[in-house]
């Protein structure tokens, strides 16, 4: 057990944190895929390094070797400094290693540079109204006709819908076959005719997300990603890292000392909540949780350090983390009482409403990207070899 | 022997239920959330068409005198529609207030004008159930100042209101210096106002004067409040199975899948027994009174953890749509959410359970 | 909502407490069901209808029409006086019930009056090793020899074997039929030549059950009752009501009530754990717990009486009961701490180790009589009217 | 950077399991369980052979001069045979007391002796962890008086003894006025015993009088404990799944039921964190002092709550078979019981945690 980094990697933190603190002024405040400021933060990072860093130069990346733990300081000490770490989104964290992985060299040429750039902002259209845990059922079809793809369709929970330049999407273009042998990763314009683009409400109350409705649109051939009917393995590329990636175990710790904040400042009858013992021992047991779910996180870590798959270690993270998430910030609310039920705005309104809006947000993370049934799934059949469910003979009586 | 709903409790429900599923459909409810100008008055007008504002008040007072297990049964079907009515507020914490401490005077003042629906009355009882940070009203020569958080009804024509020492006033909503500041939250069924008081005129309910009357509108608020709680809840309950049995994902309706069918049956596995204890702290809060602040202490606890599960539940069931506005699933969720936390959240409540019983 | 029992039956319940006043110095204080003492104080309620009451005269029974209410009043003041109800076993609580409904009028005459008086004691041949939640998929066979059958194969959970003078069992008599259509229904002596027990240690380490092994155990051919083939459903007939009886909410409000004693005499560092208020916040959700079983209990008896079924507040109760106590039993231990690990014979432990017991025996429970997976498959199914399962193509693979 | 365990302990690991696959069958396990005479001497000489005894003592006394973490690798694996052994009590409890507190002639005097294997240590420190009724030891002038209850291991040579301030004490079995009178309780594979003392010689450690030595020596027996509930859950959870696969209803194996598989899939969602969380807690007492106490609080309270679960959850997936003996599944099942309740009950010991951190 050696919880330090080595002196190579205290050398590099200090670098990092000089940049920061002589940077730090440039660096944008609010998120805006548009801003100018953004982009030229990018540019910035990418010149030292801090973003794009595995990204080859002939890409438009930094074309350093992957090192997990310098990419791990440079999260650490930009959150630290509560700095930037210039653009994220599907395009630069899924669209860039799949091209990398299975694009061809005209696609790596053309899209990968301006998606670093924050020139091309993307989406992801993959889950469909019917085709959510199921997603290899999904029916949004395309068909060749001349040198296009005709698509007809439509995708849900498309995030930045309303943002993007582009989409990357799956369609099905091979209708008689097997379900997962007939679909096709393909790029798309979101000014091509035909798209329709309508916000998703969800229960924050937030249009987090959107519906895409595909009607006729042309799609030139060459805009696909891999051969015809190899989507689905273009797609399941890269799609393990999102799940880990609800799971931010810093973020909880964070979230907890938030709480613990709130429970040694709020009063109920002219005592702290923190002074109630039956809060104070809920509040044991979700710092007992989030340490566990911390301990976990580095176990992964090391793991990858090593070239070794952490395991069930791994596979158990997006479960058990998003339902931690979820029930401390319902226990938060529990805390604050009335309080926690405010929502908008208002100055009475503790931490801007964050406590409710990640409550339901987690609610719609056990949900997404793999519903704990799923991940349950997933589990005991990977993870603990137990067998498949027997295929049914016939459909269910409803 | 006969534990369960009588034939008019029976018919009450199907009564409320009818009026609810053809006036506070969703798209109706929706309406009132979006729009703060809305105050839901053509639900509660025909509510109280049916009797339900007159529900808890005295025949001689114009009412129809019936008990808490009726108040019960219509908040479980205001509650199963997540519908915008101040019955909590107006039909039965001011009626029981006025009943348990008003004069004569004050009954007759007031009980027949909320007996026909003309009447409406918030609540600002929350510091009585534990007052946050500075929060709390003083009384003194008919007038109140201080500040009530978290007052119920927002839209409520006057308001029964707790001071410091638990006594019961009863202040217009125009009377001078009164403030009434509307709090946004999570569940927008259900409108919440702080009330603001600068020497500001009102009513003492005189037999107020020892607390017991507060503490016993916030039991039978409880329980009414557990009740509302535990139509939600089934009805997300149903709202889950039903969903299940369309939806389908890998060529089967998911109602098939075992793990999805044991989410159901938890949670109907949690709402039985509730259903139970809902109708028990109901009956015993007029008839076994010995029993009656335990029990409504622990409804009041035991709902707000049944449905916590179930709209957690219930919602995962939905998978994606369940976290959408499509289906508006999410209201049922938040009105279960702020039943939880009003009225008292259930560590306290607990504790209070204990308190009755000599533990604590 | 009615709670009282009305005029008619508080005279009834005079009656029964005039009745146990009277005689309860008669009343056996051990169980034994050899006991001279045992078999006349059964016989002494039978004359007075407080035992096999609704049976027919003929039978040996008092004859009463059934009352659902007098039947629970007799229950109330008998456990309310700290009196034996008499003998129980399956033999009375199940054999019987299932003679009157679907044995021949020789069967009745024969076996109702003798098991009754406590002459005939019965044991339950039901569950095999392989035939658990799955019971019709039972292989104890029957085969018909001449006059008799011929049973060979063995049984599981049999409680009362070693001291059963019959029993009465599911063997498969068509192996060729369906699997719910090959069972039989037969009564067997326990001292016929061919038959083992031997006793099954449980986690208590008590022999709580026993296995019995057949091996060419000759049964008259008239000792079936109904036809062969119709076992499944003679068993059924009354299966549901064991179900029940396992969650009894009376006995866990009085294990409620002694924790809430334990809770208020023991002391940790000199303070009751009464004190403590995380203990007292899950004491206060048990009590929650407990009560809403009792208002449950309450609503199905209600339906009984109007001849009508509960539902889903039935088909919940034995999910919920056990649990309820299993966890209650495991939180009392908590609250004794290392005095709740004590267990056997000694002056330090509490309430003769029942807590301990009851935690473990009620595992039992939650895994016997249809494990909690089956109760769900149940309540699913039949109460919310999900479908079945499909049925699997082919066995999974192992 | 590595967080997890080093060759050396993946390599003590499987040489303890090795021996205990071979020297701690369950068949091994019941002969202890059932017969009161047997000590299991057998397999604690051989796990001293193997260096176990030694392994906290420092090299200078004969020892290996190990860390926690690589006790708390031996008590996984100990926990996972539910192997009868007084590691925890000789070679953790007594090992610590006397490194902590003790004087250099009793260091020399004890610790060799520990090491070797001769010497087996029995620990009463339940007073310190909350003391029941009126149970306490009172020391004066060299010699005990009193009662403490709860003394783990009851076959030791010697016994460590937290006397009421919390200050140490060594007594021989042997000593004047001490009674062992041994406690039947549910996990046979760790015996307890009431100690009584009536001016019992005893010796004080002297470096504990302020009792900061008895709450380290406490912090490293929940850590180790928490890592044998660990090994007991981890094993309870191989057998389920080895027994799903195998056991089939409805023709198939139960295995391949989602309700089996969600169950499973929930035990190592548990245990995963869970390990984790040891290894730190382990860590930390040796590396990270400033958090090792609350680590230590906490990993004791998490790993009794998974534990648990587990212990329940995998008798469950074991059906009928999970209640019998005949697998010998209850062992697992007791001693996570016994780990639960011993040195600190979950909410004691929660509380603990959030006095630590100036909460409470």
């Amino acid at each position: 057990m050696d919880l330090s980094y080595g002196p190579e990697y205290d050398d590099f933190r200090q670098e990092v944190r000089s940049f920061i603190a002589k940077h730090k002024h440039l660096a944008p405040t609010q998120q805006g895929v548009r801003s100018p400021r953004v982009k030229e933060w990018q540019q910035l990072l990418i010149q030292h390094g801090y973003a794009a860093r595995t990204i080859p130069t002939e890409y438009g990346g930094y074309g350093a070797e992957p090192d997990i733990l310098k990419g791990r300081i440079i999260g650490e000490e930009f959150a630290a400094g509560q700095v930037s770490t210039g653009l994220s989104g599907q395009g630069i964290s899924m669209l860039v290693p799949t091209l990398l992985e299975l694009g061809s060299e005209a696609q790596k040429q053309e899209f990968i540079r301006p998606t670093l750039t924050g020139e091309f902002v993307w989406c992801q259209g993959y889950s469909e109204p019917n085709a959510g845990s199921d997603l290899a059922s999904l029916r949004t079809s395309a068909v060749l006709d001349g040198d296009d793809w005709v698509i007809n369709g439509s995708k849900i929970w498309t995030s930045t819908a309303h943002l993007a330049d582009w989409m990357f999407c799956l369609v099905r273009t091979e209708p008689d076959a097997p379900k997962h042998q007939g679909i096709s990763f393909l790029l798309l314009r979101m000014d091509t005719p035909g798209i329709e683009i309508r916000p998703l409400v969800d229960m924050t109350m937030q249009p987090n997300f959107n519906e895409v409705f595909f009607t006729d649109v042309r799609v030139p051939k060459e805009q696909i990603v891999g051969h015809r009917g190899e989507g689905w393995r273009v797609a399941n590329a890269v799609l393990g890292h999102e799940r880990e990636s609800l799971g931010d175990p810093n973020a909880s710790l964070s979230r907890l000392n938030r709480l613990i904040h709130l429970m040694q400042t709020e009063t109920v009858d002219g005592a702290r909540p923190m002074d109630n013992p039956a809060l104070r021992d809920r509040l044991m047991k979700f710092q007992a949780r989030v340490m566990a779910m911390r301990f976990n996180d580095l176990r992964i870590l090391s793991a990858r350090l090593n070239g070794a798959d952490a395991g069930l270690a791994r596979m158990i993270t997006k479960l058990q983390a998003t339902e931690l998430r979820h029930e401390l910030e319902g226990f938060a609310i529990d805390v604050m009482g009335e309080f926690g039920l405010l929502y908008g705005k208002h100055p009475y309104v503790r931490d801007q409403g964050s406590w409710q809006n990640q409550y339901m947000y987690f609610l719609g993370l056990i949900i997404g990207g793999g519903t704990s049934q799923i991940q349950k799934n997933i589990i005991s059949e990977r993870g603990l070899g137990m067998p498949r469910e027997p295929k049914a003979i016939v459909k269910a009586e409803a | 022997m006969e534990f369960g709903l009588s034939e008019e409790q029976t018919l009450l429900q199907e009564t409320i239920n009818r009026f609810l599923d053809d006036n506070a459909k969703l798209d109706r409810v929706r309406k009132y959330a979006d729009d703060a100008e809305d105050v839901g008055a053509d639900i509660w007008a025909g509510l109280a068409e049916l009797g339900v504002a007159a529900l808890l008040v005295p025949e001689a007072h114009g009412g129809i005198g019936l008990k808490t297990l009726d108040a019960a049964v219509v908040a479980e079907c205001l509650g199963a529609h997540v519908a915008p009515a101040p019955f909590l507020t107006t039909a039965v914490l001011a009626v029981t207030a006025l009943r348990t401490a008003g004069d004569a005077a004050q009954q007759a003042q007031w009980l027949p004008r909320i007996a026909d629906g003309s009447l409406r009355v918030g609540a600002a009882l929350a510091e009585a159930c534990g007052a946050r940070g500075a929060a709390g009203v003083t009384a003194a020569n008919g007038k109140l100042s201080g500040t009530a958080l978290f007052a119920l009804d927002a839209d409520a024509d006057m308001f029964l209101v707790a001071d410091g020492e638990q006594r019961l006033h009863i202040v217009a909503r125009d009377a001078a210096g009164l403030g009434v500041n509307p709090l946004p939250h999570v569940d927008r069924t259900q409108r919440m106002a702080e009330l603001t008081f600068d020497s500001t005129p009102a009513e003492l309910l005189p037999g107020s004067a020892d607390g017991e009357a507060c503490r016993a509108v916030i039991d039978v608020g409880r329980v009414v409040q557990a009740a509302d709680t535990l139509g939600a809840a089934q009805n997300m309950l149903d709202q889950a199975v039903d969903y299940a049995k369309q939806r389908e994902q890998f060529n089967r309706v998911i109602a098939s899948f075992q793990a999805v069918k044991h989410l159901c049956a938890e949670m109907a596995a949690a709402i039985e027994p509730s259903r139970a204890l809902v109708w028990y702290a109901a009956h015993a809060l007029d008839e076994v009174p010995e029993e009656g602040r335990l029990t409504a202490c622990h409804v009041k606890a035991h709902l707000a953890e049944t449905g916590e599960f179930v709209a957690r539940t219930a919602t995962v069931v939905h998978g994606g749509m369940g976290f959408t506005d499509l289906l508006g699933l999410h209201y049922w969720f938040k009105r279960i959410g702020f039943n939880r936390q009003t009225l008292g959240g259930p560590e306290r409540v607990r504790e209070e359970a204990a308190r009755v019983q000599g533990f604590a």
